[in-house]
């Protein structure tokens, strides 16, 4: 794989994306794409713009308007040997395809005792903030995180949105790629080229001594934005876990130990989400390390509703991160 | 079908309304999008507006509906108020919804329309249960149920029909083949010709219309409520339409030419038009004072959209839910 | 509804929930029973015996083989206002109902505005240890409890099943009502009559000064032979929260305040799990009652294996929560 | 169909070794539960062994087979040894899958056996996969999934059967219909007669053939994987069929009596052993030899299942996740 150069090109998600896309099937024959409309038309969000063309009807193609069958095609071809990439068009549309991606996809290499790989990657755009209403809006880390077998990508920025996608293609298992909606406008300076992040390494976005805050996905950005706001008054270090399963703890205890605070910031639902399972696993690791309470800012129990001034109250903003931090660093 | 002048004049007025709601909202949609805003989804129905408007012409007030994303046309037609429907769309407190649903969520007990639905073909199953609760009730109700091409492509489609047909519930499934699921055409959807064919892996009735001609839906509605009605099981009723813009905003236009032309000439409401004058009973300025009276009664809508207030957060604990 | 008597009697499972069922039929001709197999034959777990022949066809009816078909049956029945019972045959099959029940059920009171109540109540069993491998063995608790509008009931007795599942038909959401499978042969002294046990009441299991442990389900009871091994060396206190959502915080608190230690246990997955969640919240509300780390016991990352030597090592047991107490007490 | 006599003598061996196999597990697990141990589920597919047998002879090594929780005839079928059927129903290590999987989950990587199946229907949407790649790669290989008449009822089956159709994949879709899904009787499943008949609903053939016939079945079947070996596409084929056993060991016999009776003459092997004998293939004495050396068979296999050991827990991360 070519490694990345030093000339440097502003890029957008989805054009990321649809480069490291290429590149892996440039690479590597066993890579194909298929999902509705991401044929011909290249995808409602563009994730496959040209590629159709580029590598054929084989290799890319539109599907019947069918979650569960993709998925199970999907499935059903890494058993065979490919290494499938499909699209679902909104995470939320995973509920229609749950069992061919928990009971099958997850579960064969163990009912099988190890005999057979399935190296594929579902690529899902998540999250609310685009006025789409409650079946267009989630994001459901939390309930692939807590199926075995899975690992699960959320990036934050268009450097590893490319790069994860690279390595998430390059896994020997079921990887579900989430990117969030409301980033699909962020534009970002980037090496030209090909490069992989590797799965399980956080990225520290901003040193500081005073609270550790980790936050992924759209939430880095209104992390940073809180963080910017207090700069100068407080000294916010903000991790990004990048995949949350793998885990990279060490890095996150390695902040604790210098802060002695820990915030978690998610806009999916709090019960049974990701901030609990951090805290769960600080205070396991480092619990010495914390002087005070660990927090969770996450979404509140509330499907997403419609209207703005309801949506908004329902998903973490700037503002609630900042009012987190203010309180805990007092 | 045997219609009064004002019952058809009422229907003509209502696919108007439907036209003109969806045009206007786009409008307040691309403009608040210039302004760098994303207003929500926003799916339009126009060139589809004598399906629901011939179904629920057939359908009584306490008859359940179960609608779709595309769906302000299906809940126009069975009774929503305008003001309603605007002030969801736009998302403010006085909506069918109360601002919770938006565009593809209008819901509205008091006609039991029972709801839009963003999962595509996640109506169908849901349609089982009020046809299951009129039948366990002894009440008569019909349940109508809407969905697209694609949604025909769902496993909910099989295992709704699957059930209904079995149960024999009073439900008719009706298919709107507009011909694409958002840019893909039906043939990738669906290897036999008509949809309404696969009624017969069901052992029901699958009829094809016209979607465009309103008489044909009429007539085809009608037998299939009065089959349901009567206790007989329900029935799937393909109907062959066109939308007249891409999938939804955010779509550009990309099909092919020659499919848009051929279906130019076959507007509904440019038909009913037709129909209207043909059979007297409204001349060109009858038509307009019909048509100036829906802009009318549409901008008073808007007017009442714009002075409603946007919903209270506060609320939302108690609306997610039940005591 | 006619409260418990001082008669007593031995019960199991089946009978208290069929009983249960039975009432609720009796007391309110919209409670409706269906689901497969469960009408003419009475269900396969037994659940619905005698009661197609009690209340008709019209009310106890057999379905086909259509989780998605049922579960819309359910939340369109409960939109239209009656108050619909249903049996999925094993949690595990809820991966193809997952949308009727996360996008239609869960939110169509959010989306509707608050018009719409949906009465229903979901009844499956659940949890591993009868040699039933990947796809009967699961404890999907942690995904239902990540979906706001849903809510979760994991009774451990045979009197909660009983209670709890009154409650559940008689509250106006949808509620996941899970049992655990190797409960079935649990046998009980209970009163006559019918109960309620109200949905968000905690119990104390055991009184003990030492250490919280936080147990339900089949857990409960293991977390209980623990502390009875345990018992003259380490005094414990178990709390069965029975409900996980609405979930009573304040019991937990108020024995943590004394013990100062807190053990969480379930055999559910560990990651977003149920464990993590209970120790956000105590942190959140309680840090300073902390003595030590709060730790959590719970379910291996793998899919329930079938072989016994496996399916025992991915699911907490007896030595593993003393061992885990034993470390926490010292 | 021309089958070698060795061949025929070999067809009515594999059924017998399925039907000893089942019989020989039953008896152990109910050995086991008697003692108060709850070995895990077993079904047994007595009685339908010529369909994992007919279906078999039609199939390449190389061809691939999705199964189901009933699914120990296809494996042995398909071509799996003995002995790593028997140690993984009975949780060994060295079992088909390595004892993880257990009797409702054998898996053979070497022979394109691609697992058993906890969940109904979820074969088929698996099926998509590897006959996609066969397509993808201009091989010839053919896959076949079973399923059953409860099988038909759930969404996966209508989603993978349509998709299938519309991409011509190489796929034979097996129904086996047994009249009941655990205690319901195919009618409270299908409103129809015949679950062939739902291939209409996607344009390919739907053959319906009486399971209990090897020769009708290896007929069908043969039909069926040349058309999808020659690129036409699926095709469904419904094997009536009956199996001699309640759905598994803890739900009692509740079909009726005039049901059982009506099968009772059409067992499979009974019927395959009567071919032999009047075809002059094997007379009683030659049969009571090959029954004899399937017992031999069976009785080694569960020795060496006796012999091995029970999978060691230590491994369990590296078999969950690849590296
Ligand atoms: C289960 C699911 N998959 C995908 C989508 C995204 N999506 C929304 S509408 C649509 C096309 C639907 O086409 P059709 O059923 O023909 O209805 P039409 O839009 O033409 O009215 C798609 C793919 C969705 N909402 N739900
Ligand atoms: C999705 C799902 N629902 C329910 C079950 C429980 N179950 C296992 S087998 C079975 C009956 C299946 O009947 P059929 O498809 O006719 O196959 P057969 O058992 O007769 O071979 C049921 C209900 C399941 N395993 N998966
Ligand atoms: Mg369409
Ligand atoms: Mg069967």
């Amino acid at each position: 794989m070519p490694a990345e150069t030093t000339v440097r090109r502003k890029l957008k998600p989805i054009v990321a994306m649809n480069e490291a896309l290429d590149a892996a099937m440039a690479a590597d024959d066993d890579v194909v794409l298929f999902g509705e409309d991401i044929g011909a038309y290249g995808g409602v969000w563009a994730l496959s713009k040209g590629l159709q063309k580029k590598y054929g009807e084989l290799r890319v193609f539109d599907t019947p308007l069918s979650e569960c069958a993709i998925m199970g095609t999907c499935a059903g071809a890494a058993m065979a040997g490919l290494r499938p990439v499909i699209e679902i068009m909104y995470v939320d549309f995973m509920t229609v395809a749950m069992d061919q991606l928990v009971n099958q996809a997850a579960k064969i290499r163990l009912m099988s005792g190890g005999a057979f790989d399935l190296p594929m990657t579902i690529i899902a755009p998540c999250g609310a903030g685009t006025s789409e209403a409650a079946q267009h809006s989630n994001s459901l880390e939390a309930w692939f995180l807590n199926t075995p077998g899975l690992k699960v990508v959320m990036p934050s920025t268009v450097y590893d949105m490319k790069g994860l996608l690279t390595a998430a293609i390059g896994d020997n298992n079921p990887v579900m790629y989430l990117w969030h909606k409301a980033l699909y406008d962020l534009e970002e300076e980037v090496p030209d080229g090909v490069w992989t992040v590797p799965l399980g390494e956080a990225a520290v976005r901003r040193e500081g001594g005073d609270i550790t805050v980790v936050a992924y996905s759209l939430m880095m950005h209104r992390a940073m934005a809180a963080a910017a706001e207090l700069d100068g008054r407080v000294s916010v270090e903000i991790i990004d876990p990048r995949t949350l399963h793998p885990f990279d703890l060490d890095t996150v205890l390695r902040s604790v130990r210098k802060t002695g605070r820990l915030l978690v910031v998610h806009e999916s639902p709090l019960r049974c989400g990701v901030g609990g399972d951090i805290v769960r696993r600080v205070c396991e690791a480092g619990f010495e390390l914390l002087q005070q309470a660990p927090q969770v800012v996450g979404g509140v129990d509330s499907p997403i509703p419609f209207s703005k001034s309801l949506e908004d109250a329902v998903v973490p903003q700037v503002s609630d991160i900042r009012a987190a931090i203010e309180t805990m660093v007092e | 079908m045997n219609f009064t002048a004002d019952e058809l004049k009422r229907m003509y007025t209502t696919m108007v309304l439907i036209r003109k709601f969806e045009q206007n909202s786009i409008e307040i949609f691309a403009e608040r999008m210039k302004r760098g805003d994303f207003p929500g989804a926003l799916h339009s129905s126009e060139g589809q507006e004598a399906i629901a408007v011939g179904v629920s012409s057939q359908l009584r007030p306490d008859d359940y509906v179960f609608s779709t994303y595309r769906g302000h046309g299906h809940a126009i037609a069975k009774g929503m108020p305008i003001n309603k429907v605007v002030a969801e769309v736009h998302g403010r407190a006085t909506g069918a919804s109360r601002g919770y649903g938006g565009s593809m969520h209008l819901f509205d007990k008091s006609i039991n329309f029972m709801g839009g639905n963003g999962i595509v073909g996640a109506g169908l199953p849901l349609a089982l249960g009020t046809a299951y609760a009129a039948v366990k009730r002894g009440t008569d109700q019909v349940t109508a149920v809407y969905f697209g091409d694609g949604g025909a492509s769902q496993g909910a489609f099989h295992e709704a029909i699957n059930m209904a047909a079995i149960k024999k519930y009073p439900i008719i499934f009706i298919c709107e083949n507009n011909q694409y699921a958002a840019t893909t055409h039906v043939s990738v959807n669906c290897p036999i010709e008509d949809i309404g064919d696969r009624a017969k892996a069901y052992g029901i009735p699958g009829p094809v219309v016209d979607g465009n001609n309103l008489f044909e839906v009429v007539d085809t509605a009608g037998a299939a409520v009065s089959r349901a009605r009567g206790g007989e099981g329900p029935t799937l009723i393909e109907c062959k339409t066109w939308r007249h813009r891409a999938h939804c905003m955010v779509i550009p236009e990309h099909r092919p030419g020659k499919d848009r032309e051929h279906w130019a000439n076959r507007d509904p409401i440019d038909q009913m038009r037709d129909h209207l004058t043909a059979a007297g009973i409204a001349d060109a300025a009858a038509i307009e004072q019909l048509d100036a009276d829906v802009q009318e009664q549409l901008k008073a809508a808007v007017a009442f959209m714009q002075d409603s207030p946007f919903p209270d957060p506060a609320e939302i604990a108690e609306v997610v839910y039940a005591g």
